[in-house]
């Protein structure tokens, strides 16, 4: 049908389309004929649902030309090697490699056949290549390039298809924006009165618009320069998404709030990416040889030969993935002969990489860990992980559809995405605090949710504490779980929100649920699909047959990896039995959220009496992701979705031994998981009933009174609902004291060079007391002096309040003697002769390695 | 000149310019401190010459006095007409009194 | 009248009217004082036999800038008996920072063996062990040169100091012209790199040199031209060098080889030419500053 | 001595006629000073606008300048060769790359100042000649500056840059704060001009040669072993170090940057602007080529002194960077907001150079590797101050505009003008968020460069890492006090009976734009790469001298 270079070009239409979209909308205000026209929404839906049918073209091309191997009934505890289904990240020497493993088996010989009849373009990695170089400031090279693999066009479909659901929910929902007299009523003026305003329906979608752009090129983005800049736009985006009623103060406080988290996040991502550059001396994540496709389709379609790998230059010939760990995915450690641990970096044919004076190129263990941790701290900035969960709360502010495309597609899910692109650059170290970092978010925000009572906090609580879920899974090596959790949240979390916005719009903007209740019989579609929504991100199941909605199966499966890994490693328990917990706790609050708006007696007649359902073009929506929300996770870890992510699994995930006498932790292979998935299963399957059992028992039936509950344990509750008081932690531990210090250095002059001052002249005070009892004492004749120096001691006070320029003259004189002294402490004393040559070279010099981890 | 070394020229530039720096930071009168820069620069000058004589900076010292004799001729001229400026807005010469611009 | 005794005077003048300008709190007894101290550093460019710098700064500072300075105090004089007086307690805190700097001079420029400095830049800071015994043994070498010798230098202490091959010496003669010149015979102080480093002698860090003395040491090793300052004229007749310097030549340093290569030490011409310019703007400048000021009515 | 064959050798010689020419620009500069001059006599200055001669004078010179530039870089294609330095006049000043870069940088900046002042018309037609009299003075002075080969033109440049300004500075002579704004200017930099003076005369003194190019070896042959316990090694400090403080007060540098938030209020916007791009391009060219001129030897000596001098500027850098956006966070008026921001810019931009000195004095000595790395910092410097440029020039020809309209500086007084004049609006919007370090932009791209260079200087001492993370800390602190503005101007709405802005778009709008359009052109365009490309060989170029 399509020839495997086309894939690249159907994700740029995608990926470009919104942009386009952009461009035209913002100025949508100058060409519309007034504020009540559509237009600038049907282009904005049209260029998404384009998107959205290119993505899923790609992906249809992309399955012909593998020969859809990745859903081939696969060998699933069949003692399958890692490898067969994992892509790996340089092409030749795998297809060796791969061949023998389809040779295992006879299912196999049709996609083995396949891929000999397209032997010069079938795709066995993932598709590299460059689509316009920016610079190149000598070996640094910042271009548009792209990395796709089977990962990319699932995100990028499941990225299209949920934000055209959005867009389409939000033409409804935003058509109170359709005047030219827009009264908010949460805007007070002066006088009294509501603030008004043209309405911003177009703008509101180019920004929408903008946002899609950003988040798909950041997932198609093949470098990590590439993916700071979305990564920064994607920020961008958000703050003027979540600030779009900027004449609302909370809004605009909240705007500021994201911004500014993200940026803390981006700090550390900014120094692993300088580490990772100066070390690795590229950006970009794999291999590609531009000149050999024209537009770049790079070594993942060209078969080479191993050996041509070898000629190539190094640096060219690998990516940053590569170049960290070989094709069988593990870190060649080298202990160095300081004792210092060091990553030997490879290239395609699993050599060692050379740089051009034919030395062993390598980066020391540490600093590779700390670069993983400051691409960590990015996740945690966007992912809103703890401890920078508090902005994304905070981010309902904005209208509520781009609560939903925020929380479900785009900003959160980039974080976890990134951490999953990064998975080869991360060391056991990284994991273990990418695990324990998901396992407090996870749980944390699970226990806020439980006394939220804004609808959309509710939700809000309980993303963060399902991206925490999905950090916990990467975290303990369930790579695919991880990702399989975010696809699937994704659906239902989007759904939910669409749900809840169409709560809202039915009653009138009212987002309090102790205001609702019974609202299934005004707004029964809604309340239907949102309980879809609830089922599966409770993961409830029907124990012994295979009906479970999504959430069950990505939940399991990072249970399952989290038992296992804590089989692996015993000190780590809590790894496992906090999420256990949490999973119950979910159950819990999201049933309560369920129970508490549709279920039950209306408890506030005027919203009740108000409340209507939502029209078609917000239902529809509601409906297909009902339905998805409930499916897409068909089969489990034996269904399409799951096996399309882990085909691009990095290498090595599903067997991963620990380097020797670095790493602390073991991360379980597959058949360890494997082995304990039933009974993870089984675990995760009782803590959701429970939590589902005990809330329909609170806010179901009424058993327990939850005012009750709430006197009862009223400290609980107030620490929980003040959000285990983290803004409070965050206003004491940096914003007041930046404040103090800023204070303290605007007024550096008055207060420290005046403070000074106030002491001399106190001295002087002193002097002159001294000089007016010897005056008086001695001689009477100097009663004019003495007088004079009173007068200057008065003077001198008006002097220092105000007088300037000769304390900066002074000021140049102290300088002067005190740097003096400065250049004195770093100019070495004794003889200087002995220069320290050894410790600085260490990266350059020949080491001899010896073999490890060459199994 | 028996006894008489370049170190004594150098104590004898040494003072002009202390000299020089303390009169800037403590004239309240700003032609005061006009007179301060002037011995600040003829610290350097006694320095320049010193060399010139002892060392093999030669006649390049002697150049470098000159310039700077020259130099601080204009700075003083152009300091002038700004020290006059402030007097005419402020109706006095105490520095002292500029301190509208702070913090 | 002893040259020694001049010096000493002028050297009196000039500190004591500095002195006198920071204490005294009238500002045209500043003026004064100021005139006495940059007479007295008049004297000394006499004595230093820079007549035409002295001429100068006679001319210039104390008959120009001064001038101009004492017109600044008449025009600001606001009232006949207004005296603008510094405080004791800045006073006070003046004279602390002037001794820092008093100090950190103290610690640095008045401590420094300068002569042992250009004896350095000549390439002596360090001799070979041959150099040296020439030197030490050279026919009727006076008592006192043999005194001298024996104190300057002393045998190259430190192992691992001796074990490079002392790099120190080579690259700055090749860049000193007078020392590349100059050394005909004896010691080149490319011999340093060849003979066993234990057995250089190095200068004394313990004896301070006297200029009279480094000049006698650069004579023995026969360097004298490059200790010796330069070319420049012992009686003061510096007009003509500093004349011909601003017209761009340097006779003082090109007289042997103008024709090989004339433009390669400093003459004057352009800092002569651009200073001209520089003084223009500055007038322009101050005219413009010190012009009545055009009262436009303002718009508000 | 025959002083008549002397004469006569040295008429004969072709370098004065070679010297001149290559000096064209400034002497076109000059010139016009003369023609500004003698225009006013014949009265001509009544129906001739004051500001054609130098516009004039400076495309043309600018033209030549650019002439030259790439007449030198087309010379060598490819690798740059050591040895492509010359001198003109005897040595005086270099003729390399960096001072054609820094004539194109103060040219091409000279024409857009002109054209500001023009539009904003703060000379008025009456004291036009005497403005730009000055103005022309000063960047001569700087132009010196940026091409000084001898410490003598380093003085001179320095003071010729100043005085000018001081005057400029003052030369709203009506006003209170114009005139305390310029007499401290002129007390300071008096002061700061005397220490360095008296750093010269050490130095000139220890070597026996005012020639930079030879201070090096001369220094390295002086030295002797013990570190600070050597009085030559204490006196050599100190003598740096002096001249280091009147380069500081040019660079706004922390303990010596009192000056110039004073000054930047008191003057007008234009000179602020002026003041803060151009005389900092020109001390950094100067500073630069100071410490190479320490820089290269063989003493160990010397290097470690250069090392302790590298690290004591990089502490000074960051202690500036974070003292600059402190301070700036309680500020109410823009241009003193802006002088604040300016300190900390000259922080992150001496961070580069601190950078540089230390990668040329690791352990391994001025080997390729470290003359790449050196290079590198010295590329991000430039990137960074072309860049520096049109940012901050841009802010200030907005604060121009806008005080024209609105009569005053103030933050409050900014309140919703994001709306009122969305062009200029936007372009402060961007102007800002460049200096932020935000990527789509050029700051962002300076920002990293110089980073990463300090990076590579953590390798040889680790205080460098030390200040790398507070200078990115310091990104972050920016971000608040710019934002304000921008809130300011966006977020709130104006209030009732506030003075009405209108800017129209021709000329003042496309002035602002044509400004502001180079951010975007070099954060994300192929311009990035072809000035980065021209950084490299100047900064190549440069260090390959360095023995």
């Amino acid at each position: 049908m399509f020839s495997p270079t086309a894939i690249p070009k159907f994700l740029a239409v995608a990926w470009l389309l919104p942009l386009l979209g952009f461009a035209v909308e913002i100025f949508a205000g100058r060409w519309q004929r007034d504020r009540k026209d559509r237009t600038a929404a049907g282009l904005a839906v049209a260029c998404i649902a384009t998107g959205f049918v290119c993505s899923a073209l790609a992906l249809f091309t992309w399955g012909i030309h593998t020969g859809w191997a990745a859903l081939a009934p696969s060998a699933h505890g069949e003692g399958h090697h890692g490898e067969s289904h994992s892509a790996a990240h340089d092409a030749g020497h795998d297809e060796h490699a791969k061949a023998d493993d389809h040779g295992h088996d006879a299912e196999h010989a049709k996609a083995e056949s396949n891929d000999e009849a397209h032997a010069d373009h079938a795709i066995t990695g993932p598709l590299t290549g460059t689509f316009y170089t920016l610079a190149r400031f000598g070996s640094l090279q910042l271009s548009i390039d792209f990395y796709i693999d089977s990962l990319t066009l699932v995100m990028f479909t499941m990225v299209t298809f949920i934000a055209t659901c959005i867009h389409l929910f939000a033409t409804g929902y935003m058509s109170e924006e359709l005047t030219d007299d827009y009264v908010d009523h949460q805007v007070h003026t002066r006088n009294g009165g509501h603030f008004h305003r043209p309405g911003r329906f177009y703008r509101f979608f180019a920004f929408l618009s903008l946002f899609c752009f950003s988040m798909l090129g950041l997932v198609i983005a093949g470098n990590i320069f590439m993916v700071f800049v979305f990564w920064e736009l994607v920020g961008v985006c958000s703050y003027f998404l979540i600030g779009f009623y900027v004449e609302r103060k909370s809004a605009s406080t909240a705007a500021n709030k994201a911004f500014i988290m993200n940026r803390v996040g981006d700090f550390g991502f900014l120094i692993g990416l300088m580490v990772l550059w100066t070390y690795f001396g590229t950006f970009s994540f794999g291999a590609y040889n531009p000149e050999a496709t024209g537009y770049g389709i790079a070594s993942g379609l060209k078969v080479e030969a191993p050996h041509e790998g070898e000629e190539a230059a190094p640096t060219v010939a690998t990516g940053l993935f590569g170049m960290a760990r070989g094709s069988d995915g593990q870190l060649r450690i080298d202990q160095d002969v300081d004792g210092v641990a060091t990553v030997v970096m490879t290239q395609a044919d699993d050599t060692d990489l050379l740089d051009a004076e034919g030395n062993h190129r390598m980066i020391p263990y540490v600093l590779l860990t700390i670069a993983g941790l400051g691409i960590f701290a990015g996740c945690i900035g966007k992912s809103a992980q703890f401890p920078l969960q508090t902005w994304l709360p905070d981010a309902m502010e904005g209208p509520t559809p781009v609560s939903a495309l925020v929380h479900s597609a785009t900003m959160v899910a980039a974080g976890v995405y990134l951490a999953a692109r990064f998975y080869p650059m991360f060391t056991h170290e990284v994991l273990l605090t990418i695990a324990y970092i998901g396992c407090i978010t996870a749980f944390v925000a699970a226990t806020i949710a439980i006394v939220a009572t804004d609808i959309k906090k509710v939700l809000a609580y309980s993303t963060i504490s399902q991206l925490g879920y999905m950090m916990l899974g990467i975290g303990v090596g369930g790579w695919g779980a991880g990702l399989f959790h975010l696809i699937t949240h994704a659906f239902f979390k989007s759904l939910m929100f669409l749900a809840s916005g169409s709560v809202i719009y039915g009653c009138h903007h009212e987002q309090e649920m102790p205001k609702m209740g019974g609202l299934w019989r005004k707004m029964p579609i809604t309340a239907f699909t949102m309980l879809a929504g609830v089922i599966a991100i409770a993961g409830l199941a029907i124990p012994g047959t295979p009906i479970a909605f999504s959430g069950f199966h990505s939940k399991d499966a990072i249970v399952a990896n989290a038992l296992a890994f804590t089989y692996a490693n015993p000190s780590h328990f809590l790894l496992f039995v906090v999420p256990l917990v949490t999973a119950g706790i979910t159950a819990f609050y999201m049933f309560r959220l369920w129970f508490y708006t549709f279920a039950g007696k209306p408890r506030d007649h005027h919203v009740y009496d108000h409340c209507h359902e939502s029209p078609r073009v917000m239902t529809t929506p509601l409906i297909v992701l009902a339905v998805l929300a409930a499916g897409c996770a068909i089969g489990g870890e034996e269904g399409p979705l799951y096996k399309l992510i882990t085909f691009s699994q990095p290498a090595g995930v599903d067997a991963m031994d620990p380097p020797p006498a670095v790493a602390q932790t073991t991360l379980p292979g597959h058949e360890a998981v494997h082995a304990v998935h039933s009974q993870a299963g089984m675990y995760a399957l009782i803590a959701a009933f429970l939590g589902t059992g005990i809330a329909w028992l609170v806010y179901g039936k009424g058993v327990l009174d939850p005012a009750d509950v709430k006197r009862q344990l009223s400290s609980l509750h107030t620490f929980l609902s003040e959000k285990w008081q983290f803004d409070t932690l965050y206003d004491v531990m940096f914003v007041r004291p930046v404040h103090v210090v800023s204070s303290w250095c605007t007024a550096f002059d008055r207060v420290v060079i005046d403070g000074f001052l106030h002491f001399l002249s106190r001295l002087t005070i002193k002097v002159a007391h001294v000089d007016r009892r010897f005056d008086e004492g001695v001689v009477d004749g100097f009663v004019n002096l003495m007088a004079d120096s009173t007068y200057s001691v008065g003077r001198s006070f008006r002097v220092l309040q105000t007088g300037k320029l000769r304390q900066y003259v002074m000021f140049i004189a102290v300088s002067v003697v005190f740097l003096f002294v400065l250049v004195f402490a770093f100019f070495p004393r004794g003889s200087s002769t002995s220069a320290p040559e050894a410790d600085v070279k260490v990266s350059s010099r020949v080491v001899p390695r010896p073999e490890v981890n060459r199994d | 000149m028996a006894g008489v070394d370049l170190t004594a020229y150098l104590l004898v530039g040494a003072v002009l310019f202390v000299c020089g720096i303390v009169c800037m930071a403590t004239k309240r009168n700003g032609i005061g401190v006009l007179m301060g820069v002037e011995l600040v620069l003829n610290g350097a000058n006694v320095n320049f010459v010193a060399f010139s004589r002892y060392t093999s900076l030669g006649l390049d010292g002697q150049m470098m006095s000159l310039f700077v004799i020259v130099l601080a001729a204009a700075e003083a001229a152009i300091a002038l007409a700004i020290a006059l400026n402030f007097y005419n807005n402020h109706q006095t010469i105490d520095v002292d009194r500029g301190s509208e611009l702070q913090g | 009248m002893n040259g020694a005794a001049l010096f000493w005077f002028f050297a009196a003048v000039t500190c004591a009217g500095a002195v006198a300008v920071v204490v005294s709190q009238n500002v045209v007894r500043m003026a004064v004082w100021l005139i006495v101290a940059l007479g007295g550093a008049a004297g000394l460019f006499f004595q230093l036999s820079a007549d035409f710098v002295g001429a100068t700064q006679l001319l210039i500072y104390v008959g120009g800038t001064i001038v101009l300075l004492i017109f600044g105090v008449m025009l600001t004089a606001s009232g006949p008996y207004l005296r603008i007086k510094t405080s004791p307690g800045e006073g006070f805190l003046a004279a602390g920072v002037g001794l820092l700097f008093v100090l950190v001079l103290m610690s640095t420029v008045l401590t420094i063996d300068w002569n042992a400095g250009r004896l350095k830049l000549a390439g002596l800071g360090k001799v070979s062990a041959d150099a040296y015994e020439t030197a030490l043994h050279k026919e009727g070498l006076s008592e006192s040169d043999r005194t001298l010798l024996e104190q300057a230098y002393q045998p190259s202490a430190k192992a691992d100091h001796a074990a490079e091959p002392a790099p120190k010496s080579g690259p700055a003669v090749a860049e000193n012209p007078e020392a590349a010149d100059s050394h005909g015979s004896a010691p080149k102080p490319g011999d340093v790199h060849s003979v066993p480093a234990a057995l250089a002698y190095e200068l004394n860090p313990g004896r301070r040199l006297t200029s009279a003395e480094a000049a006698r040491l650069a004579a023995l090793f026969g360097q004298e031209k490059a200790v010796v300052a330069s070319a420049m004229p012992a009686q003061g007749d510096t007009i003509r060098p500093l004349g011909l310097a601003l017209a761009g030549l340097r006779p003082d340093r090109d007289l042997n080889k103008v024709h090989a290569k004339a433009a390669t030490t400093p003459g004057y011409l352009l800092p002569f030419e651009i200073v001209s310019v520089h003084l223009l703007v500055v007038l322009i400048g101050a005219a413009y500053l010190a012009r009545t000021k055009r009262r436009r009515v303002e718009a508000s | 001595m025959n002083f008549e064959s002397i004469l006569t050798g040295v008429m004969n010689d072709a370098s004065w006629g070679r010297s001149l020419g290559l000096f064209a620009p400034e002497l076109i500069l000059c010139v016009s000073i003369v023609a500004l001059l003698l225009l006013r006599l014949v009265n001509a200055d009544r129906w001739l606008p004051s500001y054609l001669i130098p516009l004039f004078a400076s495309l043309t010179a600018l033209g030549i300048a650019v002439y030259s530039f790439f007449q030198m870089h087309g010379a060598i294609e490819g690798i740059p060769t050591p040895g492509t330095t010359q001198t003109m006049f005897t040595g005086l000043l270099a003729y390399d790359s960096l001072t054609l870069f820094l004539r194109v940088f103060l040219l091409g900046f000279l024409a857009l100042v002109v054209t500001l002042t023009m539009l904003s018309g703060i000379p008025d037609a009456e004291d036009g000649p005497d403005f730009y009299t000055l103005l022309l003075g000063s960047t001569i002075g700087m132009m010196l500056m940026s091409s000084a080969n001898h410490l003598l033109i380093l003085f001179l440049g320095i003071e010729m840059t100043s005085v000018p300004s001081y005057a400029m500075v003052g030369f709203l002579k009506g006003r209170r704060v114009s005139s305390e704004a310029a007499f401290k200017y002129v007390v300071y930099g008096a002061g700061a001009a005397g220490v360095m003076l008296y750093g010269i005369s050490l130095l000139g003194g220890l070597t026996g040669t005012l020639e930079m190019p030879v201070l090096a070896s001369r220094l390295s042959a002086l030295l002797g072993p013990g570190g600070m316990n050597d009085p030559t090694s204490r006196t050599v400090a100190l003598a740096a170090m002096m001249v280091l403080v009147g380069l500081a007060f040019k660079l706004s540098v922390f303990p010596f940057h009192f000056w110039c938030p004073d000054a930047f209020e008191g003057a007008a916007a234009e000179v602020g602007g002026y003041l803060s791009v151009a005389s900092k391009g020109a001390a950094f060219a100067l500073l630069v080529r100071f410490l190479l001129a320490f820089t290269g030897g063989t003493s160990v000596d010397l290097t470690s002194l250069n090392l302790a001098l590298g690290v004591g500027l990089g502490v000074v850098a960051a202690a500036t960077a974070t003292f600059g956006n402190l301070a700036a966070y309680s500020q109410t008026n823009v241009k003193r907001l802006l002088a604040y921001s300016t300190i900390a810019h000259a922080g992150y931009m001496l961070m580069g150079v601190a950078a540089m000195v230390v990668l040329l004095n690791g352990p391994g000595g001025v080997d390729a590797a470290a003359k790449g790395e050196a290079a590198t910092c010295i590329e991000g410097l430039l990137y960074y101050l072309a860049v520096y440029l049109f940012m901050n020039l841009g802010a200030f020809a907005i604060v121009a505009f806008i005080r024209n309209e609105i009569y005053s500086e103030e933050i409050s007084d900014y309140a919703g003008l994001g709306r009122q004049v969305p062009l200029l609006g936007a372009c402060m919007m961007i102007c800002l968020f460049s200096l932020i370090g935000l990527p789509p932009f050029g700051g962002f791209v300076g920002k990293f460069m110089i980073f990463a260079s300090l990076f590579q200087a953590g390798k040889i001492h680790m205080a460098m890492w030390v200040i790398l993370v507070i200078g990115t800390l310091n990104t972050i602190f920016s971000l608040f006090y710019y934002l304000r503005v921008l809130k300011v101007m966006f977020l709130e709405s104006r209030p009732e009976g506030a003075r009405r802005a209108r800017v129209s778009f021709m000329p003042s709008g496309a002035f602002v734009l044509l400004v502001t359009l180079p951010l975007l052109l070099l954060g994300a365009s192929p311009l990035v790469n072809s000035m980065s490309d021209a950084a490299t060989r100047v900064a190549s170029m440069l260090v390959a001298a360095v023995r």
